[in-house]
């Protein structure tokens, strides 16, 4: 199951599309990371609205995928955490902290926009 | 519902697989979203680890109907290395794999009750029950 | 019991009127993290000047209500612990550890759109 | 004040009632608006214990006057399944429940006195005092 990559303008935006196995969230880090370098892109969206769980491997993924790009100078968001998935994330005791989010795919276009105007200052 | 699913666990599509299983069994049960979820993702937290450590093995859905209100119980078993330290595998952040270390103490967290039986000879079993709450 | 939930722009404001039970600050959770949703809310202000106590139930409520509306895409900030009630909470060992926190309202408001201008920096 | 007060803890209500009794009480014999945030706080761990736990029981609020300054003396009493090994149950962090577990060790470090009777047959009592501190 490959995630679809989108270019749009500096930004590289991963729709996930449904349930992913471990092999292809590690394969999407992977991606990412390549296309951050190939296309120099200063953003990237992750868009996890589809999927319905999010366990402590999926966290980690995401968490490294947002320090890779962030070292190949690019900052990540998550958007579409869903309230459910929030809810199981949180009693797991995976915070993602770190990491930004978005609440969709729309806020974290703006979040990104806000974040390259002028300085990028970092948390 | 009287049999117990069982979903074989050798590929990490597998595993993809025993928690969309859960989580149906979950909604069946009218499990709220977020319990639907919590069951989800306890599955995959040890049918990961039966991946990870023992490389394949068994996860069993049952749904319990004998108390007040429905339950799940999800047992996952194999026959690999066992754990040698239990208490310190349910620490938060222990692992032995470079993982986050939080499956097994998350998944005990998500669910009402929450049982290991494991030795090197035999493997490792997790036994887990969660029953759907009162709505509040 | 319910806690009323105020929209002022980006923000959501629940004010606590009087002492919650267990099932009431359940309820405030779950509101507020389907509300960031619904209101496209980027921050929440939780006023518990009114709480004359702060057990361990309630921190860990107010740091699961945290998190969770983080990983949707807002910050949380808690206003208003009375000296007393900090002074408890610190005697039990609970602390409100990753959670943002400040003197009242208006304080909070201040924080919040801080964190809003221009780049929304992340913990 | 001869009288114990005496509250019946069978919902989450009856917990905001104690503790709001406890601190009515801490406010009559002039505890400092800090001590009567902290003898509210204790009631508030060892009553909602009961309801996770026991179900139901009661907490009993005791005015102590023989000493040289006042005091409350805290009883919360269930007959439930009991505490298997008080000295986990005191540690900071231990929870069978996924709570903080900081309940029981936190009211102790409040309290000036603190003692644990439980038994799988008799059920759990918590009996707590603590005196009006000297004014610094
Ligand atoms: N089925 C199993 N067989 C053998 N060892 C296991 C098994 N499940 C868990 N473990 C051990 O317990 C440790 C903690 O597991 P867990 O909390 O799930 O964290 P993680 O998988 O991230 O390491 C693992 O690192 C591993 O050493
Ligand atoms: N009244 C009780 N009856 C039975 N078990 C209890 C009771 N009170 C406490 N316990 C046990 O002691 C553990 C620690 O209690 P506590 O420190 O208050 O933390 P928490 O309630 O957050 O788990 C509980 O998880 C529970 O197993």
């Amino acid at each position: 199951m490959e995630v679809p990559i989108l270019k749009q303008g500096d930004y590289l935006i991963a729709s996930i599309q449904s349930a992913l196995t471990d092999a292809d969230l590690s394969q999407l880090r992977e991606s990412l990371v390549e296309r951050v370098g190939r296309n120099r892109a200063r953003g990237v969206i992750v868009d996890v609205t589809a999927l319905d769980v999010m366990d402590s491997f999926a966290v980690r993924t995401l968490r490294d995928l947002a320090h890779t790009t962030w070292l190949r100078g690019a900052e990540t968001v998550i958007v579409g955490i869903q309230p459910e998935v929030a809810f199981s994330m949180v009693q797991l005791g995976l915070t993602l902290k770190g990491v930004a989010t978005a609440l969709d795919l729309e806020e974290g276009l703006l979040f990104l926009d806000e974040r390259m105007k002028g300085h990028r200052r970092r948390g | 519902m009287a049999d117990d699913i069982k979903i074989t666990i050798k590929s990490d599509v597998d595993v993809v697989d025993a928690r969309r299983r859960g989580r149906e069994l979950a909604a069946q049960l009218d499990f709220s979203a977020g319990d639907q979820a919590v069951v989800a993702a306890a599955i995959s937290e040890v049918a990961r680890n039966i991946l990870s450590y023992a490389g394949h093995g068994e996860v069993l859905l049952h749904v319990m109907e004998d108390a007040e209100r429905p339950g799940i119980r999800i047992v996952a078993r194999d026959r690999g290395p066992g754990i040698a330290d239990i208490a310190r595998a349910m620490r938060d952040g222990y692992s032995t794999s470079g993982g986050l270390g939080l499956g097994l103490p998350g998944a005990r967290r998500l669910m009402d009750e929450f049982q290991i039986v494991s030795s090197p000879k035999r493997g490792t079993t997790v036994t887990m029950k969660v029953w759907r709450r009162r709505r509040g």
